[in-house]
């Protein structure tokens, strides 16, 4: 019985640090907010000679970004928000599949020995810069899927999206998007398989239990289960493909029209990759534009989260 | 510092040049397609020279123009002259109420490649007159084996392969001379604006000169553009200048400078921009050029920019510098009237 | 009709660790046995060999038979999911699926064996498995409510009725009651007794009344020290158990009881 | 005993209805059967191009990658010849401004997102509305494309550190705008993910919220968190754009991360890729290679990746050291 | 020395959901009180109430007062982390630190209080937990594997070993037998046996026998329908509680048990 008296020395109460602590963790809260407030409204701030500025500049400004073909703003940025949202939404419809495939196969299928050098193979490449996926994609699948495309093209032409000639080389929006699948694979599998892994043993005991073969014990306690973390992965998948900058422009031959063909080229542009084109030679007026493009992003990602986290939310309940 | 490559014997004082050692950290930013010739510079300069730092940052020449308007940057390369505005602008950042000028400094031909099997090859050349380059970057002509450019090939058996055309999807000052080009010398044919952007939705689009000549290789029946010294492998076209065709290199591009007159409408002092002359008819002149300049100021409020600005340029316009980046980027020489026409304005920077 | 098991020579191993050694013992058809012993022994162990369920732990694997109706559940053609099928499993530690709601969580196994359930059959499952699991009064008004919501009790009755509603051949049980209140614990081994007509029972339990007024036989697992192998000491019919048991270590064990 | 009324007609279900025939078993092992197919063929499919990419940043990267390329920077290096020391240039300084900017971008943003996730998960009453408005707005910055967070920095130091402003410190900045997203929801995850259990267990010790936190919930995710935050510089180690404007671009070593430009391996790789080729004088001989700047940007797209994997091993090893034994 | 604890119209609530009523009780020092009732009556609630524990689940709160030693624990001045530093607690499920092994478990609370404890004197106190916990026995040789890795009842003793080492004032245990055999649980009431003389001691068990053993006193909980909230039925000392209930609920449910 000594033993616990001698321990029960005046302590450090630890009263200050824990309100120390909890100040830190609201001022963090509080900073992404002003961060954030910050980055907002420099845009704004910026693109401002767009909205108060002197309109018939605007225009002359947009002609030449576009060699006349748009003459106001509104003209200009739409087309690059249908390429945007284009090659994103395809290249999260091509990954998000084959990732949660690729995470249930590391979490439940491979053995024990398999499943810890491919995790660690998986988070090698979701660490794979995109400059790499620029060169590789410019240089190496674009000639290389060209024949694939082609065979798309003459058998499943009659569906509008594969409406051929497929373009040579194949620098299209379908290349792109293969891309950007191939860049966000390995995040929403790495995010997605370590919460399948955390599934709670009881639950899939219990379905096992019941008679249930792997995929419908994975169907019953591991996918209910990781729903809202797979959905929060993919939307971050998603949030990359969308903002993505340097494999876009080094692949795609850029257009500025509304079409869905996607395997022909000159189609389609991004945001991001057409503020990297045009920035360098840009003028002031021409910065304030394109930064207008960048406001226009920066809303419509928040537009998609704002709904993957409704989704989110529904799930969860 | 760590890491230079720099050999143990250049570094040394043996070198007897009487100029006054530059030392100290510049920068300058700009044009990418000085960047070749700029590194080469860099390192020839700094050989007699080895305590100036100098960093070339090629961001392309509109944001190199906007931040040597605020100063951060001794010089600016640009692909294209000074507006009147941003020589206005230019007293906030020069001393002394001056406003900042151009200069040639770098001169290349622009050339239009092509890939296109059995046909193309290193050294290769089918010939086009203006007219026929503007129809076939409108999409006007579409195959390999068009009359227009059969007529003008007699010798050469064509494919019947479609033709794909292959631009900068970026602005750049490369598309700005070939358009600029098409539209003085065959105005019938290309009929938009002037611009840095390429201006229809024919072919292909190649971001910077490697994305043009990666898409050009990648493909049979392609066509391109891009700075000369990028060709490689590929076929060339020969232009057709007068009644000739002629290839493009160095000599040939250096005579179409010479041959143009100065633009006297540019504002300011000490400025010197050619007015390229595309319709010369001048023999073996090859009219599709690049013209890209330095931009400076006649005064500096650190005196030691000033000084490095002034040695600096000398060394870029001299014969020895042109000759390294004729080199090494495969540029044309100024000539030397040119010369003395810019070391003028070169003199001008006071160092005092 | 309940099927009979056959366990020889069963040896278990967590990988290296030699977790229960060379168990033998007969399981009757539709008779209840129940496996009592010290902490740590080797019942849910053994327990989870009758229906495969410890394959799931990585490293987890056994040598031996296990015979139900004289077929051998680890023969090379058998498919674990069969076997879980004929024989259900209730857990330790309540485990709902907390996505569904208790009339889910109790159909779960039911719709898997047969998807086209229709309503009203599906009604009479849920009625009478609860009912069973002596939960009907207490969730009858609020079956869609979710079934993590209820108390941990609530929640083990809840698995008790998922389990028997997919009418398995055997039921396996580790300490259902380990987390039920004696209302609920009696209405369960009611249930127990009423389920023996049909099933085989094994039922694990660390309350050695439980296992006097419920069980059949009793086979008592013990272990001879820490780190060493559990095994079956003895085997017995309940009643020579608990009054004449002709072993020592069983006698010791069960004289040490109380209440 | 029970309080069962007898009087209530209790249902008996026909469980021989509702027993599996033979042809929905074999129809389940099949789903199963296929199920597990496409769960492979996922995986094959997608290693493909994975193996593509690795592979041609290795046979390509091979070439040019020596010791002379990791110790030398590409100052003095003209066109497509050697160099005094026999080499074409390397990437030694591209190499210290990457880790360099790595390293600040982590400093910055490693105790800002951690925080903000203890915020969220520990603290935050989930219909408090500011935490509501910071969880958004954390998965909105996710979105920031990187190139408008460069912006964001490079106006940010030319405001306060007058125009033109570039160094590595400014570089860091812009990404740990990016870095932050990432740490904040992958920690808040895997805080999510330590049963509640074990926060009640610490509790009824007597043992502060704080500490709590920091000793047994922090530690507990650790392994998760530590895999998050390489997941967040991944995120950012290759990124191009932002750093192009606001760390620059220079040939020789600097080493200052708070003046100067600064090289990182991406800006590298993306610059030599521009340069394409270079020009040999007529004369050359065959020591001038024109394709050096294209083989130099594979090279140094091979280095990168090998930073990556290091950093990848340090962290899979500090997630092993601190790895939670055998969970249930 | 224990501490005496007065409850005085006690109203706990999850959220708007009313969970228990007015429960008015004296909980003597250096006694042994236990809570029985069925499923979902509210004990465990009621048990948290005492170190406030209900308050780390979101929404729960409660109304009236808690005096420990005529103080109260729902003052405005009181820090909660210092109540539960004297108010020890055992949970129904056990919940060891993954991180942690099984000696570093042991001196969990001390460590995670930054109080520096000498090595021996940490050897002293392991054991001594250990042993009350009748656990050190079999983890003697190895205290440095990992918590996790011991079976449930293991674990559960851990727990208990855990909460002893603060010494606290008071100890409340929730069912902390539910998981364990009849062996560690008849070690675990000597240990509460033990301890009484110098802790107060709060327990909730299912199991009446248990209650009957060890308690000094009493509470019934009761809850007249599901969905309605629970009360303290009847609250006594042990053994008018289980000979001679004054209380008709009470004499039901009590009735009911076997044994
Ligand atoms: N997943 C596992 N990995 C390794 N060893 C295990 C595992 N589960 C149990 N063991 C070990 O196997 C032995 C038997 O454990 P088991 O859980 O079967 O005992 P038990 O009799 O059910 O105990 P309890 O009554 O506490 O539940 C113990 O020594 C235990 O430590
Ligand atoms: N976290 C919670 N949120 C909402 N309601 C809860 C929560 N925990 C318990 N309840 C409800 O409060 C009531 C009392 O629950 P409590 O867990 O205290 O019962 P109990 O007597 O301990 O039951 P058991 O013996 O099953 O543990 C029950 O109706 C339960 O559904
Ligand atoms: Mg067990
Ligand atoms: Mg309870
Ligand atoms: O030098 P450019 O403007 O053509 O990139």
């Amino acid at each position: 019985m000594s033993s616990q008296d001698k321990a029960a020395v005046q302590e450090n109460t630890g009263k200050t640090a824990d309100k120390v602590f909890k100040v830190i963790a609201y001022a963090a809260g509080i900073l992404i907010l002003v961060a954030l407030a910050a980055v907002f409204l420099f845009l704004l701030f910026r693109a401002w000679p767009l909205i108060g500025g002197d309109q018939s500049a605007n225009a002359a400004t947009v002609e030449s970004f576009t060699g006349g073909k748009a003459h106001n703003f509104w003209q200009y940025v739409g087309p690059l928000v249908f390429g945007t949202v284009l090659v994103a939404a395809l290249a999260l419809i091509i990954a998000f599949f084959i990732a949660v495939g690729i995470a249930l196969f590391i979490s439940h299928y491979a053995p024990k020995q398999l499943a810890v050098v491919l995790s660690s193979v998986v988070d090698l490449l979701a660490a794979i810069p995109s400059v790499i996926y620029g060169l590789w994609g410019g240089l190496i699948l674009v000639p290389a899927i060209g024949p694939f495309w082609n065979w798309v093209a003459t058998y499943l032409g009659w569906i509008p999206i594969f409406k051929g000639p497929a373009a040579s080389p194949a620098r299209t929006v379908a290349t792109v998007a293969v891309v950007l699948a191939v860049m966000i694979l390995p995040i929403i599998t790495s995010v997605s398989r370590d919460i399948f892994q955390q599934a709670p043993r009881l639950q899939q005991e219990a379905a096992l239990g019941l008679g249930a073969t792997k995929w419908e014990m994975i169907k019953l306690a591991v996918i209910p289960f990781g729903k809202s973390g797979v959905i929060s992965a993919s939307m971050l998948g998603l949030g990359r493909a969308l903002g993505e900058t340097m494999a876009v422009l080094m692949i795609l031959s850029p257009g500025l029209t509304y079409s869905v063909k996607l395997l022909q080229a000159s189609q389609s542009q991004t945001i991001a990759a057409n503020i990297a084109a045009q920035y360098p030679e840009a003028n002031d007026l021409g910065v304030s534009t394109l930064i207008g493009t960048g406001l226009v992003l920066f809303i419509i990602t928040f537009l998609v989260n704002f709904i993957a986290r409704k989704i989110t939310e529904k799930a969860s309940v | 510092a760590c890491g230079d490559n720099t050999s143990s014997s250049s570094n040394g004082s043996s070198s007897s040049a009487s100029a006054e050692k530059i030392s100290g950290d510049f920068q300058g930013a700009g044009a990418s397609s000085q960047q070749s010739a700029v590194e080469a510079w860099i390192a020839s300069y700094q050989a007699t020279n080895p305590d100036a730092k100098i960093a070339y940052n090629p961001t392309g020449s509109g944001a190199g123009v906007t931040t040597f308007l605020t100063g951060a940057t001794a010089w600016a390369g640009s692909d294209a002259s000074l507006t009147n505005d941003q020589v206005s602008q230019s007293k906030d950042v020069c001393a002394d109420g001056t406003t900042a000028f151009d200069i040639p400094a770098y001169v290349s031909p622009i050339a239009v490649v092509f890939n296109l099997k059995d046909v193309s090859g290193q050294g290769k050349h089918l010939n086009m007159d203006a007219d026929t380059i503007a129809k076939i970057f409108d999409g006007k002509i579409t195959k390999w084996n068009d009359e227009a450019i059969a007529k003008q090939n007699p010798k050469v058996t064509l494919p019947d392969t479609a033709i794909t055309v292959v631009h900068r999807s970026d602005k750049s000052g490369t598309t700005q001379n070939f358009v600029s080009y098409l539209k003085d010398a065959a105005p019938s044919s290309w009929t938009y604006d002037l611009s840095e952007n390429w201006p229809n939705e024919v072919g292909q689009g190649g971001k910077g000169t490697s994305g043009v000549i990666s898409t050009v290789k990648q493909a049979d029946g392609t066509i391109g553009y891009a700075d000369a010294s990028q060709a490689g492998d590929l076929g060339t076209v020969a232009l057709k200048v007068g009644e000739k065709y002629v290839p493009y290199s160095a000599e040939a591009a250096s005579k179409v400078v010479d041959a143009s007159p100065l633009d006297d409408s540019a504002q300011g002092d000490n400025r010197v921009v050619v007015k390229l002359d595309h319709n010369t008819t001048a023999d073996g002149a090859y009219p599709l050029v690049l013209v890209s300049y330095d931009i400076a100021c006649p005064a500096y409020k650190d005196a030691n920019t000033a000084k490095f600005v002034k040695s600096w340029l000398t060394y870029v316009v001299s014969k020895d510098g042109q000759d390294v980046a004729a080199k090494n980027a495969g540029s044309a020489p100024l000539s030397d009237t040119m010369r003395a026409k810019i070391t003028k304005s070169i003199d001008a920077i006071k160092t005092e | 009709m309940g099927q009979r098991i056959d366990v020889n020579h069963l040896n278990v191993y967590y990988g290296n660790f030699l977790a229960v050694e060379d168990v033998n013992m007969k399981i009757e058809p539709n008779k209840v046995t129940a496996f009592i012993g010290p902490s740590g022994c080797g019942k849910s162990t053994v327990l989870r060999t009758l229906d495969r369920m410890h394959e799931i732990i990585p490293g987890a694997h056994c040598k031996g038979e296990v015979l139900l109706e004289g077929k051998n559940l680890y023969a090379p053609d058998v498919d674990p999911v069969e076997v879980r099928r004929d024989v259900g499993m209730v857990f330790q530690r309540p485990n709902p699926f907390p996505t569904m709601s208790i009339r889910e969580n109790v159909l779960a196994g039911a719709k898997l064996n047969n998807r086209k359930i229709s309503k009203s059959d599906a009604d009479d499952l849920v009625e009478w498995a609860l009912r069973g699991a002596n939960l009907w009064e207490e969730v009858k008004d609020r079956l869609d409510n979710p079934g993590i919501g209820l108390s941990g009790g609530q929640q083990q009755r809840l698995c008790i009725a998922r389990a028997v509603a997919v009418h398995p051949q055997v039921l396996l049980m580790d300490e259902p009651c380990s987390a039920l209140d004696p209302i609920s614990t009696l209405a369960v081994e009611d249930l127990i007794n009423e389920l023996k007509g049909d099933y085989t029972i094994v039922i694990v339990t660390h309350n050695m009344q439980q296992a006097a007024r419920i069980a059949d036989y009793t086979g008592f697992f013990n272990l001879k020290a820490v780190g060493q192998p559990g095994h079956l000491e003895y085997f017995a019919d309940t009643s020579t158990m608990f009054n004449n048991p002709q072993n020592e270590e069983a006698e010791r064990y069960i004289s040490g009881r109380f209440g | 005993m029970t309080s069962a009324n007898t009087s209530v007609k209790v249902p008996q279900p026909d469980f021989d209805k509702l027993a599996p025939t033979r042809s929905f078993i074999q129809a389940r092992k099949r789903k199963d059967a296929i199920m597990r197919g496409l769960i492979y063929v996922a995986f094959i499919i997608a290693l493909i191009p994975l193996i593509s990419v690795l592979w041609a940043t290795l046979v390509n990267g091979l070439k040019r990658l020596n010791l002379n390329f990791l110790s030398y920077n590409m100052t003095g290096v003209i066109g497509g010849n050697p160099t005094p020391s026999g080499g074409y240039g390397g990437v030694l300084h591209a190499i210290i401004g990457t880790l360099e900017i790595t390293f600040g971008a982590m400093v910055i943003s490693i105790p800002i997102g951690l925080m903000c996730a203890v915020y969220l998960v520990e603290y935050a009453n989930r219909k408090d509305k500011l935490a509501k408005s910071v969880s958004l707005l954390v998965d909105v910055m996710s979105g920031i494309p990187s190139i408008v967070a460069g912006l964001f920095a490079y106006s940010m130091f030319t405001i306060f550190f007058g125009p033109g402003t570039i160094n590595g410190f400014e570089g860091s900045v812009a990404l740990s705008l990016l870095m932050i997203p990432t740490v904040v929801k992958t920690s808040e995850e895997m805080l999510k993910i330590v049963p509640h259990d074990l926060r009640e267990a610490s509790y009824a010790l007597g043992v502060t919220k704080q500490r709590t936190i920091t000793k047994i919930v922090l530690r507990t995710a650790l392994p998760g968190i530590v895999s998050g935050v390489i997941l967040a510089i991944a995120r950012v180690i290759g990124e191009t754009a932002p750093l192009l404007m606001t760390a620059g671009f220079i040939s020789s070593t600097n080493v200052n991360l708070f003046s100067g430009q600064m090289t990182t391996l991406p800006v590298y790789v993306y610059q030599e890729y521009s340069k394409l080729s270079v020009t040999c004088p007529a004369a050359a001989d065959a020591s001038c290679v024109p394709t050096i700047p294209m083989e130099r940007a594979w090279a140094a797209a091979l280095v990168l990746i090998v930073v990556v994997l290091l950093l990848n091993l340090l962290g899979r090893w500090v997630a092993k050291v601190f790895a939670v034994k055998s969970e249930q």
